[in-house]
């Protein structure tokens, strides 16, 4: 029975990989792979004592990556969902994935959720935030149209374009975009839907378990010591409540 | 193999195709059209105009079809272009598709042996004439398959067009791969009907070449 | 120069040719020709491979451009918009289409179209250009392709025809459009005696309708028997330009044109 | 919409170094293309039933299944069958080998408007196939073909964006990345496509250069 | 049929063809031609245009694939694996390739390679075929370029050559590989008198070298000049074939000969 976290070890490597494109988890910033998953893996590795050697693939192309043994594991941030759950082995959460709303700056329409009710909404398509965004148009007066994007950029420049008034994705992503970019967007409070958080995934079978463990350990281990509010203040300016077991998940 | 899978995403996957095939047929239509006006204006308009159509080329030809797509889908609200996304689908799917039919015209032209042209003036036929029953008939011969081919490409090409939100079958495709974490049978799905409209073009192609060498056979 | 020469010219001289000069880059293919072909004559072109025969030819339907010089039709300067301005500037597609009507021509290497069938090639401008309809056209074809034997040939492509077959054909197209002046450029080179003869025949009877053709040939005896006048040309210039009698007829003055003759006369006495 | 210079002037840097990927894999993806190509068309052209058929499949296949695909094949399909190959030459494989599928056709159609009559005056001399293609057919072909060939191989600069599923930092991804940084996409991607641009434009004018060299007469 | 008339053929015979025919779908090109070429002899074909000369010429060589008899060159069958065998099966290209390097021929229609210098034309098949090097190749196409009178041609492409330029470049490809046989298809066809003497010259000197030489040609004074014999074609039969003596000094016999000749003799008294 093969072991992933001893095959790791004996290579002294751990390859991960991850869309350096999901700010502020993971982010190419002047050439170099930066963000809160970084920092975080980076503290796990030197734990388990490897070198952390990150790729960066299409959103597309991660999940089956993982599945063809090409890396050994995923510090993207993806989203715990009951159906994810039965696929693959997730970590203990590593960020809020909970949906918030950000809109254009200065769109005086707009001061709450619930203001989107009858308004036009982008998100990502494919996403645990998209099932979040549809419940919760469904339960307004008016619901809200929503429309699915490939990429969050693209409904980003969408509504700087004028043809959607707001974006809904992980409240830590829209609150990076309100502050890369000031005068165009604005974060509007709070949240939405029910809590969710994101964690990182190994494949579904026994033998990454081992591994899940030992990260599971050790990001314990950042709690307590403060590195993770730490890293957490550093990108987001606050500290996200983050469970220490894992959330249950319908 | 998850059979059912199908059987749920079906209506959706044919959707996407639908859009898909609007798309691929609108824009590589109006594309070769454009393109054959801009290779004719190119051989036979004024000489400046085959400048603008050079530049033009170079740049539409030199530029990704996704860029061109975001800065016209989404830059263009910023001078008063509002297209919906099918309406900008098709209409750069024309524009791109445009300069690469130019091109494989222009090649057509330059095979037509000068002396059956000289031939033709010399009975004085016009030249509308002349490039419908002389130059087109015999271009069609060595351009029949790049035209194939660059069909063919478009076909797949319109997946690009998910990035602003066209439904289109890779649109489809990965909606069903984000909810089901599937992902050898979206892909088979894509594939299968990629596949479809590639036969069914390669063979139209092979039907056109067939009837445009005919007399290139000898008995 | 030419103005007042131009006015000059014979009233019966339907192409008038004058000094006409044309380069290919450095090369001098034709230097100086004048030259008057007259209404209804046959004029026959001679002379060494590469002296300029065709091209000769192909200036006066302006196939090339030539580049000193003027060519008239029935008074009309023929390609250019206007002799005096420079660099000169030819003429508009429509208004070279409208010249050209009038001039068939019949090209060395036949030039025949080869998506069509042999019907084809003869009905084409007959429907395009002299607006027949396709019934029409096809019948007149015919009757082109019957006047050179061909009838039996109409529907196979050029590539499935003898080469004298496709000379055959070409002449067809040619003489279907019944132009004011027919340009032919070796028009029997493919063909065997006997068709030869009947080419000839063809032209006689061409002649005899008012036609007035060039001829570029080295067949003598084709010379002999069809043309007025023999021209004889030499390194892009014309050396001589007189009746058959007098340029086979005795032995010729010019050097260049005896010896010229010289080895045909040896090798057809059989 | 207020443009930010730099933004693009911060980032040209790594732009630029995401297309040295750019390059090196369509550039080899050409080579392959070409040689690759022009061997399918011989192959297609061939008098032996058996290759031609096996031609008509490849072509049928590379030119059916998308790239991506194909690449995802290449990549992920065949470490199973035990050839496990590093990203790089993965993807500059599959798009050589696709690539090749559409030169291999545009040599055949150009092919064909060559007159027969030249192929029998070599026939006649006893050259030897290798030479009759080498000195007598490709360079008409590629005369002729040469406005296709380059639409293909500027198609082929732009389709090597695909790599980045194998986790290669080309050009359009490292723009996509860096978009996702500064939330400023059209700037990043008009820089981008100049880049594009470029290199393309190198191609074209090397292409039309060719074509008049090749040019009779 | 065939086998044993093949072993009967006389010793001296080159080319041996029994019983050749050739359909073009339900056409009948070729019809039992039944023929020999002594080694050394020039042997021209005459005869109507469409009778199947230059269809022939190219069975000689299998470049039309003849669907009943045989042709043999030096004994050895010519394109076909195996005459026994039904339906035939061509050669390997290879194999072919073997046996027309000993076959030249020189196209009615030239089939120069247009992308090629004139002298690039010639030179090709020197290098690819006879292996000789760039500059031997040169040196030689030059001389054999100067044969026919183009050396200063050497550069042009074959478009900037005149009719009669082009067809000696194709002379001139040909000769330069020296091959055991030549096939001439009207290789004076787009020529001038003066040259149709020189090569004429040309072909002596090849004749006395000891090539074999099969020649069509329309020019009857040039086939009783150069001809051992003369075969006369008609609708695909093999008429007669004999010297040129009695071909052309008396009366013919047969009676399509006797018309054919006609027209000739009369245009010829010039
Ligand atoms: N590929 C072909 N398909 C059908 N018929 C053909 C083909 N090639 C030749 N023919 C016919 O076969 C006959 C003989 O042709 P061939 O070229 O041998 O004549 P030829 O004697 O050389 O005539 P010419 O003196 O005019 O060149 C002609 O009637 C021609 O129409
Ligand atoms: N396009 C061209 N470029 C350069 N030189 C050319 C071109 N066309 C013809 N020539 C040269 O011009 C001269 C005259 O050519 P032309 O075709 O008029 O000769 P010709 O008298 O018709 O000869 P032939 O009897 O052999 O057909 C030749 O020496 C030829 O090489
Ligand atoms: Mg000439
Ligand atoms: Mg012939």
């Amino acid at each position: 029975q093969a072991d992933l976290l001893s095959d790791i070890k004996a290579k002294g490597e751990i390859v991960a990989a991850t869309e350096m494109h999901y700010a502020p988890f993971d982010l190419l910033k002047d050439g170099e792979y930066v963000g809160i998953d970084r920092d975080l893996f980076d503290e796990i590795a030197k734990d388990l004592g490897v070198k952390a050697k990150y790729l960066d693939l299409p959103w597309n192309s991660i999940l089956p990556g993982l599945e063809a043994g090409k890396f050994d594991f995923v510090v993207a941030p993806v989203t715990i969902t009951a159906e994810r759950m039965k696929r693959y082995n997730f970590t203990l959460p590593i960020g809020n994935a909970t949906v918030a709303l950000a809109k254009k700056a200065g769109d005086t329409s707009i001061s709450k959720p619930e203001d989107i009710s009858g308004k036009v909404v982008g998100t990502q398509k494919g996403t645990a935030q998209l099932e979040q965004l549809k419940a919760f148009s469904e339960s307004l007066a008016t619901p809200a149209e929503i429309r699915e994007y490939t990429n969050v950029d693209e409904a980003l420049a969408d509504m700087a374009a004028g043809r959607i008034s707001g974006v809904a994705n992980s409240l830590p992503l829209m609150g990076y975009a309100a502050v890369q970019r000031p005068g165009l967007f604005e974060l509007v409070m709070p949240p939405f839907g029910d809590p969710k958080f994101f964690g990182w995934v190994a494949t579904g079978d026994e033998n990454s378990k081992s591994l899940i463990e030992a990260i599971n350990a050790s990001l314990l281990k950042m709690h307590e010591d403060g590195r993770l509010k730490a890293i957490n203040e550093k990108w987001l300016g606050s500290n996200p409540d983050l469970p220490t077991t894992m959330p249950d998940v319908k | 193999m998850e059979t059912e899978l199908f059987v749920r995403y079906g209506p959706a996957l044919l959707y996407g195709f639908g859009i898909t095939i609007l798309c691929w047929l609108a824009g590589s239509i109006g594309g070769v059209i454009v393109g054959f006006i801009l290779a004719c204006l190119n051989r036979w308009g004024p000489h400046a105009l085959s400048w603008v159509i050079y530049v033009y080329v170079e740049i539409i030809r030199g530029t990704p079809f996704m860029i061109q797509l975001f800065i016209l889908y989404y830059g263009g609200p910023y001078i008063g272009l509002v297209l919906s996304p099918v309406q900008a689908g098709i209409t750069s799917f024309v524009v791109y598709g445009s300069p690469y039919f130019a091109e494989i015209f222009r090649s057509g032209f330059n095979a037509i042996p000068k002396g059956q042209i000289e031939a033709a003036r010399c009975v004085g036929m016009p030249e509308t004439r002349i490039l419908w029953r002389i130059i087109l008939p015999q271009m069609l011969v060595p351009i029949t398959a790049p035209l194939t081919n660059f069909f063919i490409i478009l076909t797949k090409e319109t997946a690009i067009l998910s990035v602003v939100t066209v439904p289109e079958l890779l649109f489809q495709t990965q909606t069903m791969a984000a909810e089901t974490f599937t992902f050898v049978e979206p892909f088979l799905a894509l594939s299968l009907f990629y596949w479809l409209m590639v036969l069914v073009t390669g063979w139209i192609g092979a039907k056109v070449e067939q009837r445009v060498t005919r007399h290139l056979k000898r008995a | 120069m030419s103005k007042e020469q131009m006015t000059t010219t014979a009233d019966d001289a339907i192409i008038t040719v004058r000094n006409l000069s044309k380069y290919f880059d450095d090369f001098e293919a034709l230097r100086d020709i004048t030259l008057d072909v007259k209404r209804s004559e046959v004029l026959c072109l001679i002379g060494p491979s590469g002296s300029g025969k065709s091209t000769l030819l192909r200036c006066l339907n302006f196939l090339e451009q030539y580049d000193g010089g003027e060519v008239h039709l029935d008074g009309e300067l023929i390609g250019w918009q206007d002799i005096s301005h420079n660099p000169r500037k030819p003429l508009s597609g429509e208004a070279l289409r409208k010249q050209r009507q009038h001039i068939g021509m019949v090209f060395q290497h036949f030039h025949l179209w080869p998506h069509m069938s042999a019907l084809d090639n003869v009905a084409e401008a007959l429907t395009s250009v002299k607006k027949l309809s396709k019934k029409k056209a096809k019948e007149a074809a015919m009757a082109a392709l019957t006047k050179v034997h061909l009838e039996d040939k109409a529907e196979n492509y050029p590539a499935n025809l003898s080469g004298g077959q496709q000379q055959r054909v070409a002449i067809a197209r040619a003489i279907a459009m019944e132009p004011q002046v027919m340009l032919f450029d070796e028009p029997t080179s493919a063909l065997d005696p006997e068709l030869v003869g009947e080419v000839l025949s063809v032209m006689k009877d061409l002649a005899a309708e008012g036609m007035t053709m060039v001829v570029v040939t080295h067949e003598m005896g084709f010379a002999a028997h069809v043309a007025d006048r023999v021209a004889f040309l030499d390194s892009g210039r014309l050396v001589t330009c007189v009746p058959p009698e007098e340029m086979f007829g005795r032995e010729p003055d010019d050097a260049r044109v005896r010896s010229f003759l010289q080895t045909y006369r040896e090798r057809n006495v059989v | 919409m207020n443009f930010s210079f730099d933004t693009i002037w911060h980032n040209l840097p790594y732009l630029l170094a995401a297309a040295r990927w750019t390059i090196l894999i369509s550039v080899s993806g050409m080579a392959i293309s070409l040689v690759w190509g022009t061997a399918l068309c011989a192959t297609r052209l061939s008098a032996n039933p058996f290759l031609r058929g096996a031609a008509v499949l490849y072509i049928s296949f590379f030119r059916g299944v998308p790239l991506l695909v194909q690449l995802l094949l290449f990549y992920y399909a065949l470490p199973y069958v035990g050839l496990d190959l590093p990203a790089v030459q993965a993807a500059i494989l599959a798009t050589g080998l696709c690539s090749a599928a559409y030169t291999a056709e545009i040599l055949r159609g150009a092919l064909q408007s060559i007159p027969s009559g030249q192929t029998e005056a070599a026939y006649a001399l006893g050259i030897p196939s290798f030479s009759l293609w080498r000195r007598i057919l490709v360079p008409q072909a590629v005369r002729i073909g040469m406005p296709s060939l380059v639409n293909e191989l500027i198609l082929l600069v732009k389709v090597s964006s695909l790599a980045s599923v194998v986790g290669i930092g080309e050009l359009t991804r490292i723009s996509q990345n860096i978009t996702g940084e500064t939330y400023r996409p059209l700037e990043i991607y008009i820089t981008a496509a100049v880049i594009y641009f470029a290199i393309n434009w190198v191609l074209s004018i090397s292409g039309r250069l060719i074509e008049k060299k090749l040019q009779i007469g």
